[in-house]
């Protein structure tokens, strides 16, 4: 079972590279972001493995849920950037 | 400019790599590091402290006296923050946006305009405003408790779970930044005020650098927290531990406060008034 | 309580910060008494230190009562002690002096500022007395943060230059934890005397050498030597007074502090003079400090501006003296360090009055200021003396050191170069004083009274006496100085001298 | 050219963090612009808080947090069994000395945007130089 | 249970490697948005559910608790993880980015011919 | 036994980083600087620093992205390089 | 695309008895239930987190719901009626299989969108506009956030009167709006 979770675990980090792609190449920056939130969420099922590989699932928990509730935190400010700043290319000016 | 930059940083690296030669190899368990000190952290911090979280004992009890001041570190930004940023300076209100809450309805009042300022109708804006999204708002509004809850939990859990006082502070410090991006920045220092921010990263740090002064009076060093014992009234080693988890408190209080006033000031460029 | 007093010496003023800042929300006036109050218990403190210091030999305080290379461990000796005893009263002495200028320069931010001064304060003395290497890294960000912000709160261009140095700054602190890193690998220590015993038997190894490259590569910049000091005159310049005071006189000389402790605590002398070339290297970097220092100190106008290249130069010579590696040497380069925190200190508060007055302290600024500021002007007389090195001051007796170690170490171009800074020193400081003592420099014709009799316009009290007192403290530690090598510094020189 | 290749796979996080180190210093030295110069500082921060972990890590090891906890004060503890901790109280330290440090960096870069209204270091030079 | 969780997992991981490849393969940012939104969303109930219930091979309190914990991982992605997907979409809209249709493409085929 | 799966995260963590400080917009910058400290608690859970990891998910995700997001609100996004 | 100046519009339309719930008003009496519910929500997900049962720990959990009842009691339940609480929970449980199963079908449908070699030619995504006669917070929440979950949708913009935009990835997708799961999203905080 160990090594079922093992190879999922370096399955999983090969298909974030894919989503990586997005954050890094992404024509417009929602892109990047839509790349970054990928990740994030992956990144949450990936530390709950990692516990399973080295049998200490409980303590990898705290930090998947810390994880789950920050990346959240993240992406909205991100986000609330482009609501407050109508302009994907050029911004508008300063008040 | 590049070029020589990028000479600089070879040169740099060059130098790194010959370093490593000699380095031991990576995961041996007959490293120095592994073997010298590390080892006595190990097989002693359950009698010592009772606490079965290696790391949360040498950082808060055997080297406490660090920690103590990495809370300093982090006090002295959000002082210097504050230090650099905040304006006090009220200048002649600006333009502002106001809505009038029973028909939601926004007014634009210019500069040298009258302000209803404690009116209960009307409610201040962002200039940059985003009309109400009612999704995220609440959506946040369900979280936010859940998440504060989380973090309490992770300092109080810091002795058998990873985390303590620094994880803990700043998930409760992001709940308050949750809050504030999801509603505005007004509504958040409504509830959290800008002098409780500041009083509550001093005290923070207070608890921590007192409860190691409390030592000195029972004629231990200085952060030697069985000392405590008498007060407790518990066994010196129960002492340590629960030393440990009061000065977890203490950064835990200390690093929230301080990453709320850090998020308003960088926010609101020291306004404190509308932020991201 | 008198075993406790290597803790209270740094936990008081931190305690005091942070009443300081509470107390500042609500009334700003009781932060300056708060403020006092702290650093004179560390001046108490550090005095009770050395003299035990001095009569029972060095104290070891073990933090939270873990054995030292488990836990953190405070190291006094003769020097930590002295240094203590400066700092502390240098920081009095400065915070007295700059009360009424940062009510003249921040007067809605004085909380904070006096908060983050204590903090600065902390950070110094912690960096003194500390015998741990990551504990020395912690106190140092604490001393630097609260740097950068306090010199970023000066004229308008000092916000960039308190950036520069910010990113300056956090190379050096990165490059120090990295060489302590090297360090650790190799031998599983921090503490400073154990790593000084496990590390002899290691000294072939390249991480050894590239460690201690690194940690010298951090402290250099934090020290501002000679190719790393880019960001230092600018933010020196431009910083509120009370942080120039306060900043030039300490912070890169207790980074030279460390350099000591490094070179001949931490490491075997043998090996930075033997098996590495360390200290030639860092004597001729040195050599150049001077030169360009004080070269470059000629061309300013601006008197903080020239005294903050004087600060280029001053740091070579303690380089200098450090990378002797002799007896005379390293006795001139402790002797200097003295020299400086309260020669600068002096030199700097003066420029303070000057821009208290007059709001800049440009060449024209300067003019007929004997006349007017005769009092501030005595003691920038005896401070620029102990700079050039005029006898009975102190910075006589440690140039004579120093050029007494070069001739030890038969290096006649250090001999040479000591002479010719000194000459360059006199060149630049004389002409202030020559400036400041004009009569009336552009004798004013259209009115008709050309010689107009220049009213006296003397800074405050609570700045002169602090004034007064450091020259005097020029002079009677310049008189006493072979008292004070005698009683400290002669523990300082490691064995095989 | 085994044993070169032995020695870049069982050294390859000191290799990463060196490439870390150089792509931050890199970008303090070369760009222009502070919030970069600001990224890159953090970066140089996280190299040599890898480095350290990697210090740390030992093989056949597992968390150093002892998993019988409370009920096995005779349990007999063999430092092998876990990871150094060591160098994680230390990178502790570093991270938040590095959250400190950003926080005042970036209020210095609003301060300055707010002074010369640019972020570049060539730009702020000539403002610098009009006044 | 090992086979049962085996089995979720390789779902997961399926609806994993559908999300990254949706988010490659999509033409516009909305439309991006469907496969990183929800397959990721799916793909941790899957994972998730495998582990908790790998985790209940040895039945105690402890090891339940734990398994409850990771479906509030769960549970608190189902709330967070739309908002986010919306929160995006929002930040899109309001920054003017307009959404790929397929009279468009064709517009422009047309055109291309 | 984890090797390979640090040694792929490593590589993306370059990536990142070199991502980070070369795309030419500061709010791509900062948001790729979040993904890069999401690797490096990835990684340091790889090592088995738990509790380095707890501390960089909450400061990397939770803290220093929305300070830079909120720095770069309040100045601008432009940059030459 | 969402109409801006509509948003804006709808935002100046007075209508007093939605506004009541919608746009907060600071309360005029302060009832304790939101307080009591937040701390007993709180202590259920503490028992769950913490998975320790000594006394010393129960009463750390004690003091941190209270810290967080009283720091935020407000926000979680300030929408929710007194009456009938354990049942709407009992009916958001009985919502969620369906919801699953909808969640699985828009994942298969979206996969095989993805992994089908001429997915540009399937996808027709398009703006879909409808009003939903949900007239609370909790409930727009609920629904929306079960739109983006389900087939093929993404909620863009909800107002506060119950008008929907959704991005529908294909036809079939948007066609379903709002229908069942509108009714049944209603059913449970009982509309």
């Amino acid at each position: 079972m160990d090594t079922v979770f093992f190879y999922s675990s370096i399955y999983l980090s090969i298909i974030m590279a894919i989503s990586l792609y997005r954050a890094v190449f992404g024509p417009t920056i929602l892109d990047r972001l839509i790349g970054v939130n990928a990740i994030g969420s992956k990144t949450t099922a990936l530390l709950v493995l990692i516990g399973l590989i080295y049998h200490r699932v409980d303590l990898f928990i705290d930090i998947a849920l810390a994880y789950a509730m920050l990346n959240f935190i993240a992406v909205l400010a991100a986000s609330r950037y482009f609501q407050k700043r109508k302009g994907l290319y050029d911004e508008t000016p300063r008040d | 400019m590049k070029i020589a930059g990028l000479i600089v940083v070879l040169l740099c690296g060059c130098l790194l790599i010959y370093g490593t030669v000699d380095f031991p190899e990576w995961g041996d368990p007959a490293s120095p590091a592994s073997t010298h000190v590390s080892p006595y952290y190990i097989e002693t911090t359950m009698e010592d402290t009772s606490v079965p979280n290696i790391v949360t004992a040498v950082l808060a009890d055997y080297r406490g006296y660090d920690t103590m001041f990495e809370t300093i570190v982090i006090f002295c930004a959000g002082i210097a923050c504050i230090f650099l940023l905040r304006t006090y300076t009220h200048q002649a209100p600006e333009t502002r946006l106001y809505r009038h809450i029973p028909t939601g309805i926004i007014l634009r009042i210019k500069k040298g305009g009258k302000l209803p300022e404690d009116s209960t109708d009307f409610e201040r804006v962002d200039l940059q405003w985003v009309p109400y999204d009612l999704i995220i708002k609440t959506a946040c509004r369900v979280v936010v408790p859940f998440v504060q809850l989380f973090a309490l939990y992770v300092i109080a859990h810091g002795h058998h779970s990873p985390g303590g006082g620094f994880q803990g502070g700043v998930i409760l410090g992001a709940t308050l930044i949750l809050y504030a991006i999801s509603h505005d920045l007004r509504t958040t220092i409504k509830r959290m005020s800008e002098k409780a921010v500041i009083l509550l990263s001093a005290a923070g740090v207070f608890i921590y650098a007192s409860t190691g002064a409390l030592c000195l009076l029972f004629g231990v060093n200085y952060l030697d927290y069985s000392g405590l014992a008498a007060i407790l009234g518990v066994d010196p080693v129960s002492a340590r531990s629960h030393g440990i988890l009061i000065v977890e408190i203490g950064v835990g209080v200390a690093v929230m406060a301080v990453m709320v006033s850090l998020y308003y000031n960088l926010s609101s460029v020291g306004k404190q008034d509308e932020g991201l | 309580m008198i075993q406790q007093l290597p803790a209270i010496i740094v936990v008081f003023p931190l305690v005091m910060s942070f009443f300081v800042v509470v107390t500042g929300l609500w009334s700003k006036r009781i932060c300056f008494p708060l403020v006092v109050t702290a650093i004179s218990v560390c001046v108490l403190s550090a005095g009770i230190i050395l003299s035990s210091v001095i009569n029972q030999g060095p104290i070891h305080y073990w933090l939270g009562g873990w054995q030292p290379p488990w836990g953190i461990e405070y190291f006094v000796d003769h020097l930590n002690a002295f240094m203590l005893v400066a700092v502390s009263l240098l920081s009095l002495l400065v915070a007295v002096h700059s009360k009424r200028s940062v009510e003249q320069e921040l007067p809605e931010k004085r909380s904070q500022f006096w908060s983050l001064f204590l903090l600065l304060i902390t950070g110094l003395l912690g960096i003194t007395i500390t015998g741990d290497m990551f504990n020395l890294f912690v106190l140092l960000e604490v001393a630097s943060l609260s740097g950068y912000a306090l010199i970023a709160m000066g004229q308008k261009k000092a916000v960039f230059a308190s950036f520069r140095y910010l990113v300056m700054g956090t190379i050096g602190a990165s490059w120090y934890l990295l060489g302590v890193g090297y360090l650790y690998i190799i031998t599983g220590s921090l503490n400073i005397a154990n790593l000084s015993e496990l590390l002899p038997h290691m000294y072939q190894s390249k991480t050894v050498l590239v460690g201690f490259a690194f940690i010298l590569v951090g402290i250099g910049i934090k020290m501002a030597l000679f190719p790393l000091h880019a960001w230092l005159p600018d933010a020196y310049t431009y910083a509120p007074s009370a942080v120039s005071t306060t900043v030039a006189p300490l912070m890169t000389k207790v980074m030279a502090y460390v350099l000591i402790r490094v070179i001949f605590s931490v490491f075997k002398p043998y090996f930075s003079i033997e098996e590495i070339p360390a200290t030639t290297i860092l004597a001729w970097m040195a050599a150049v400090a001077i030169v360009v220092g004080s070269i470059y100190a000629i061309a300013q106008t601006n008197l903080k501006k020239m005294l903050s290249y004087s600060v280029v130069a001053q740091i070579g010579y303690i380089a200098l003296g450090i990378g002797l590696a002799n007896r005379f040497g390293l006795t001139g380069a402790v002797l200097h360090i003295f020299n400086e925190i309260i020669t600068k200190g002096c030199v700097f508060a003066v420029a303070g009055a000057v821009v208290y007055k007059k709001s800049a302290c440009n060449t024209r600024e300067l003019e007929n200021l004997y006349r007017k500021m005769p009092f501030t002007m005595l003691a920038f007389t005896v401070g620029a003396f102990s700079m050039i090195g005029i006898p009975p001051t102190l910075g006589f007796f440690s140039k004579l050191y120093l050029i007494l170690g070069s001739i030890d170490a038969k290096q006649w171009v250090f001999v040479g170069i000591l002479l010719f800074s000194s000459i360059l020193n006199g060149v630049y400081f004389f002409r202030i004083i020559q400036i400041a003592s004009f009569e009336t420099p552009m004798p004013d014709y259209s009115r008709g009274t050309p010689y107009e009799k220049v009213p006296m316009d003397e800074a405050p009290l609570s700045m002169i006496i602090p004034m007064q007192i450091m020259a005097a403290g020029i002079l009677i530690a310049g008189i006493f100085s072979a008292d004070i090598v005698s009683t400290v510094i002669q523990y300082v020189i490691p064995e095989g001298f | 050219m085994n044993d070169l290749v032995a020695v870049l796979i069982s050294k390859y996080n000191y290799w990463v963090y060196i490439i870390l180190m150089m792509i931050g210093f890199y970008a303090i030295i070369t760009k222009k612009n502070l919030v970069k110069k600001i990224i890159g500082m953090n970066i140089v921060q996280t190299a040599i808080i890898l480095f350290y972990i990697s210090i740390g890590a030992k093989k056949g090891a597992t968390l150093p947090i002892i998993s019988h906890g409370h009920d096995a004060v005779g349990h007999a503890v063999h430092a092998s069994d876990y990871i150094n901790p060591l160098p994680h109280v230390l990178m502790l330290t570093a991270i938040v000395v590095a959250v400190a440090t950003l926080g005042v960096a970036l209020a210095l870069a609003i301060k300055i945007y707010r002074q010369y209204n640019t972020l570049e270091e060539d730009e702020i030079h000539t403002r610098i130089r009009e006044q | 249970m090992n086979i049962v969780s085996t089995i979720l997992l390789i779902c997961g991981l399926l609806f994993f490697t559908g999300g990254a490849v949706g988010i490659i393969r999509m033409p516009d940012f909305y439309s991006r948005l469907h496969p990183a939104g929800k397959l990721d969303t799916m793909g941790i109930l899957m994972t998730m559910t495998a582990v908790a219930l790998y985790n209940l091979h040895d039945f105690s309190i402890g090891t339940v608790l734990s398994s409850l914990k990771i479906i509030l991982i769960v549970a608190f992605l189902f709330i967070t993880s739309p908002t986010a997907t919306h929160a995006i979409v929002d930040a899109g809209v309001r920054a003017g980015l307009g959404p790929w249709t397929k009279e468009e493409t064709k517009e422009e085929n047309d055109l291309a011919t | 036994m984890t090797w390979q799966l640090d040694h792929i995260i490593l590589s993306l963590v370059i990536i990142l980083a070199l991502g980070a400080i070369t795309v030419k917009d500061l709010l791509g910058a900062a948001i790729l600087f979040g993904a890069y400290s999401f690797m490096m608690c990835l990684l340091w859970a790889i090592m088995g620093a738990v509790d380095v990891a707890f501390t960089e998910a909450s400061v990397g995700a939770g803290v220093s992205t929305v300070f830079f997001v909120a720095a770069v609100f309040r100045t601008t996004r432009r940059t030459k390089d | 695309m969402v109409d801006r100046e509509k948003q804006y519009s709808h935002q100046k339309q007075s209508q007093p008895e939605s506004n009541q719930s919608s746009l907060k008003i600071p309360p005029t009496k302060k009832s304790r239930t939101p307080f009591l519910l937040t701390f007993f929500v709180a202590f259920a997900t503490w028992i769950v987190l913490s998975g320790k049962f000594d006394l010393f720990h129960l009463t750390l959990g004690i003091i941190s719901c209270l810290i967080v009842a009283s720091f935020s009691g407000d926000l979680m339940l300030s929408d929710t009626r007194k009456k009938g609480l354990p049942y709407q929970w009992l009916l958001f449980i009985q919502y969620l299989p369906w919801l699953l199963y909808q969640v699985f079908l828009a994942n298969i449908h979206v996969m095989y969108l993805v992994f089908h070699p001429k997915m540009m030619e399937l996808i027709d995504p398009r703006i879909i506009r409808f009003k939903s006669r949900l007239n609370r917070e909790m409930s727009h929440l609920i629904f929306a956030n079960s739109i983006t979950l389900t087939p093929g949708t993404i909620t863009v913009f909800v107002s506060i009167y119950g008008d929907y935009a959704v991005h529908a990835i294909d036809e079939k997708c948007g066609q379903s709006l709002p229908g069942e799961m509108e009714k049944r999203v209603a059913k449970i905080l009982g509309e």
